[in-house]
């Protein structure tokens, strides 16, 4: 196996540190009572958005979900445009008529945005795909879900229809133990979650969620084929939620040491260690990083808690398109 | 008849819609069809899409499987990326298993991000056919209570058509609900070209002074026989709506200004359907004008039972029409 | 506080519900309750069934997966089979991911072929609280419009207690919709046995007589402090409607004439919605006692946005009601 | 393998050759003018139903679909109430509220009625199953689902929970090679319908749903294991739908040779055929059966088509249960 070309290397670890400073940015707004509404946390799933998201051309389509912060950054979603949704400004991702990451979708970034009911996002992202073959364009969608996800109808659905039709899709399966207070094994009878392809004839795969080399190589592949017209992949990547379902939820229902086992191999310093000993980086580098994000992110605060209010003049603006 | 291409030829209800699929198909590559058996030789459950894949081929004219929320999903999709999918639900009736599809996501995508769903969801629906409780619904009113959809509902030929025409190239998702009881029933002349029925605009089916019935769909059909047998001591007028979302209120209302008196109708449950928004609409916003309250004849709060003495005495037709417009005159 | 059995203690809205469950639960062994979250020391999204796992078992409070369909159509097996399962959806907004399962299963069993389905569902709905789209919801006219359900929706802790014991009783499919605002806003006294609110009864919230201001959840407490608001000069009354289906028409009708002047409100969209049919009813079968046309207020036909000036400018409130009764009276 | 005992074996012929004869008069009766509405054809699934149907104890529950008449039989559901049900009569199951197999649920028989809505019953009959093991009794339900509809969302959603739960379940997949116009490869990217099972984590199996004592056996097995707390499995059964979907559809997408191929293997000849060659009967035998079967079936013709319509005044009765 070999190293990624250092220009990746690079970005990789960018894109997870500014995602986790913006995570870490959006728990400290809340804690301060300065939020909307509520916000999800990601912790974590860090080398999973950031590692398949950057696996994509431009010109292919993204379909993030909840925890997948990364992804919308690395598509080109500014910190500023989502820190503005999240707070509910006009000058937000869906100039307030959406909140938190959902609906952040724009199509000029060929970004396709979600809706609660998960993963409803599926066959929409699938139909993307679908049109990509309709058209004979060299172009992949890539979307996401969740293991609860994957108990639901529409997840299953989706994956029949991707199959059948060799649509070029690529599913990243984010298993991160629980949904919401529900563990794994109160929601299903098996315990290596790729085995939901078999059902449907479409290949799959596992990864270490928390290997962000190994995510991106792995969904990689997996594009190369879609768009070479070898059809849809499922991949699953393990990690775990290390945070609460949402900003209210102490999720005092998860044990404590599994929580430790998962903070030995957070998904940011094991990679930053790895860049250290491999001497790509050094100590000074990630520190300007860091600071890099920190500015970048409150820069994006600034932006959002000095943008207007939505006027509510236009609260029946844009049901329809003209 | 002659061969002049501005003719208006006789078709059947259903061959106006095959006219229509044809026609945008022609007009536009991004056009194409999709839905459970539509393809192939069969053409799906009542062959309204036979032929096409003989000419426009499999790529545009799609089997799917039995998935209505993957299907209609993925319509979105295709959808948002530009293409113009006309998707088939085999009947009406399973558009309740695509809901979530329509309801939560297509119907909110351009209100919170701005992308345009430019999809049609034809819809057979309706009963009188002896079809039983899931296949013979008329299930508009879940749709029109919906923010961010458009709803139509043809009741002759030509509008099969230009209603047709007009919601694929609307540029968000339009619910279509076709009459199946009207598919080989009703001929009538459909127009050669491609002219839209736009959307939201009404129809006055029958000019009359006396009092306004409004409906739509196969009831249409049953409100002219109605008017035709209250004929001539009693001047009905007839107002084919064609949309239900938007409602065309300046028709409606100006109708009312002249009669005074209305009685809305349709096969869905009367309890909580389109008929109520109308009669409370304008009880509010006629209420000068009312000389009498506004009647509604509905289906009943019943599902469509399948034999046909308990299916006629759910379902409203030109008998129960014209002892509303009698009971709504003798007020 | 007295400690008697038969003291009415003072619960928040939410505390009441969580009353009832174990409340019935103790009563009778068939009644469990399923759904997301519900079970174990979490007890809940907005932990309404917290403790109840404790008590009785995981074998009566059952977590499930994210399977509404699957769910809610085994509930409704179970139901055939006798138990009367009280199902949580996480929010009344993923109700809709279960549709099939409740309008077309559960809801038409009973007549179809004579089989009782005696299931709750509990559907945090409503908004106001900042939650978007898809968090803040009030899908009650789609399941109004749908023959075979019943629908309740409390606005009391009192009532909240006792309507979901009579639909745990009642031998058929109950929809059983909360407001979310009102959960821990909203504390009253609670009666501590075990009495069931008859479903199918509305309450008359406040007495008055010179305008009738209907409605249900949230919107009676914003009705309220209208009508406070308009005392001395208008005396209002306020009804309460606690069932949506079926309708306790008398009692409206009562009111109506006695006062002549009606404003309907609710927060789900008002197009199509329950006050649509309440206006076209009350058009039809109060139209010698109307003074003024029936003024409908609700959601605007719009999702419902998150953004706080967006969400209040959606979502009716005393300020509005206050202005729909002025508008009424000065007609 | 051990034959089955002989009143198992003239059991299965006999219901077998009635739900064929019956069939062949639904046929009968639509061709001459006489139906109400619709009806399905379900030649070629006589094993299947008939074989998985016998598999049950009175207590357990059966949810059978539109093609699984020969179950509805088996577990006492008279031909008079089923004929005046397709009649639209008073007399028949629903009273002429539902039509054709649709709604003919009666639980005083332990059936569960089906809807259209394709597969809605399966987690109804999940449900009973769960009912069973929430009270601790020791009863099983089965239920029928066609390849179309084991692509659907409910049908994964159903799996899934029985599998978590454990619950005593069976389900028969009828691979009949067609959901009405559209053939297996159009639908689903896989072959052999059972791997449905896996991305459940549930046990499933194959049989050839041609031969009645091979559906019989394996679905006797799992329903055993079911009962004794095994939890659920999937049985897949091949066979091909040998007629139009409903009465109106000629099939003329179906390829004559496929219907040649599994003509030659016509579930009730093939049995008729080996239990004369085992001796267990002979011809004369089989015609006494045929007979008996018509004059059963040409008593539920009587019946129904004499029997009353349904009183328009009732139309609004029942909707709710007192
Ligand atoms: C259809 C539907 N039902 C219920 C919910 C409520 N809900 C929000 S997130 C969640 C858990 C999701 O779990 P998973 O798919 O594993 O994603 P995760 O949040 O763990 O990333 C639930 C039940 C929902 N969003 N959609
Ligand atoms: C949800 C849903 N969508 C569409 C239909 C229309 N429909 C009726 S039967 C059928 C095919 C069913 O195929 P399969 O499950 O293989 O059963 P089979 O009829 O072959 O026994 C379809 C599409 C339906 N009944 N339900
Ligand atoms: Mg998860
Ligand atoms: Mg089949």
């Amino acid at each position: 196996m070999s190293s990624p070309p250092s220009d990746l290397v690079l970005d990789l670890h960018y894109w997870m540190r500014l995602t986790r400073t913006l995570d870490n940015q959006l728990i400290a707004l809340w804690k301060q009572g300065r939020g909307v509404g509520t916000t999800f946390n990601q912790r974590g799933h860090e080398a999973i958005s950031v590692g398949a998201g950057l696996a994509l051309d431009p010109d292919d389509v993204a379909a993030p979900l909840h925890r997948d912060l990364g992804c919308f950054l690395v598509r080109g979603m500014s910190p500023r445009r989502l820190m503005a949704n999240q707070l509910g400004r006009a000058t937000g991702v869906t100039g307030g008529r959406d909140g938190n990451l959902h609906g952040c979708g724009d199509l000029s970034l060929n970004l396709v945005g979600f809706i609660s009911h998960l993963p409803q996002t599926m066959p929409v992202a699938l139909g993307a795909a679908m049109s990509f073959s309709y058209r004979s364009e060299p172009r992949v969608a890539l979307t996401f879900v969740g293991d609860g996800s994957s108990c639901t109808g529409v997840f299953h659905e989706s994956l029949n229809l991707a199959a059948v039709r060799r649509a070029p899709l690529v599913v990243v399966l984010e298993n991160n133990q629980y949904a919401y207070s529900t563990p794994l094994h109160q929601q299903m009878a098996i315990d290596r979650l790729a085995v939901r392809a078999k059902a449907h004839g479409m290949d799959s795969d596992t990864v270490d969620g928390n290997d962000v080399e190994e995510v991106h190589r792995t969904v990689k592949q997996a594009v190369d084929k879609a768009r070479q017209g070898g059809g849809p992949t499922l991949i699953e990547a393990v990690t775990m939620r290390m945070l609460g379902h949402a900003i209210h939820d102490g999720a005092e229902y998860v044990p404590q040491t599994l929580l430790d086992d998962w903070e030995d191999r957070d998904p940011l310093r094991l990679y930053e260690e790895k860049l250290v000993s491999r001497k790509l980086v050094d100590e000074d580098y990630l520190a300007r990083v860091e600071e890099k994000c920190r500015e970048i992110v409150a820069d994006a605060v600034d932006f959002a808690e000095s943008s207007p209010w939505p006027d509510p003049n236009t609260v029946s603006d844009r049901v329809y398109a003209g | 008849m002659e061969g002049s291409s501005n003719s208006a030829p006789t078709l059947t209800y259903i061959e106006a819609i095959t006219d229509a699929l044809r026609t945008e198909m022609r007009l536009d590559p991004d056009v194409m069809v999709m839905g459970e058996d539509i393809g192939g030789r069969f053409g799906g459950a009542f062959k309204a899409t036979k032929g096409l894949e003989d000419e426009f081929g499999s790529r545009r004219v799609m089997n799917t499987p039995m998935t209505e929320l993957a299907f209609i999903g993925a319509a979105t999709g295709m959808a948002l990326m530009g293409l113009r999918p006309v998707i088939e639900v085999q009947f009406a009736d399973f558009i309740s298993t695509g809901f979530d599809a329509i309801v939560q996501y297509a119907a909110t995508t351009h209100y919170r991000w701005g992308a345009a769903v430019p999809w049609v969801i034809r819809a057979p629906s309706d009963g009188g056919i002896r079809s039983g409780p899931f296949h013979s619904q008329n299930p508009e009113a879940w749709f029109v209570h919906t923010p961010g959809l458009k709803v139509v509902a043809p009741a002759t030929p030509a509008d099969a058509k230009g209603l047709l025409i007009a919601a694929i190239r609307d540029n968000n998702p339009v619910i279509y609900f076709e009459s199946k009881p009207l598919y080989r029933s009703l001929r009538g002349p459909v127009p050669d070209g491609d002219d839209a029925t736009p959307i939201g605009s009404a129809r006055i089916a029958r000019a009359g002074h006396d009092i306004t019935v409004i409906t739509y769909g196969e009831m249409v059909r049953q409100a002219m026989a109605a008017a035709e047998e209250s004929a001539p001591q009693v001047s009905v007028e007839v107002i084919d709506l064609r949309t239900l979302k938007p409602l065309d209120r300046d028709t409606i209302i100006a109708s009312v200004q002249k009669t005074g008196r209305v009685v809305v109708v349709h096969a869905a449950n009367r309890l909580a359907g389109i008929g109520a928004e109308i009669a409370a609409d304008l009880s509010q916003t006629a209420f000068e004008y009312l000389d009498a309250p506004v009647y509604r004849l509905g289906g009943l709060d019943v599902p469509v039972p399948f034999s046909p003495p308990l299916e006629d005495a759910y379902r409203p037709d030109a008998d129960n029409i014209r002892a509303a417009i009698k009971d709504t005159l003798n007020f």
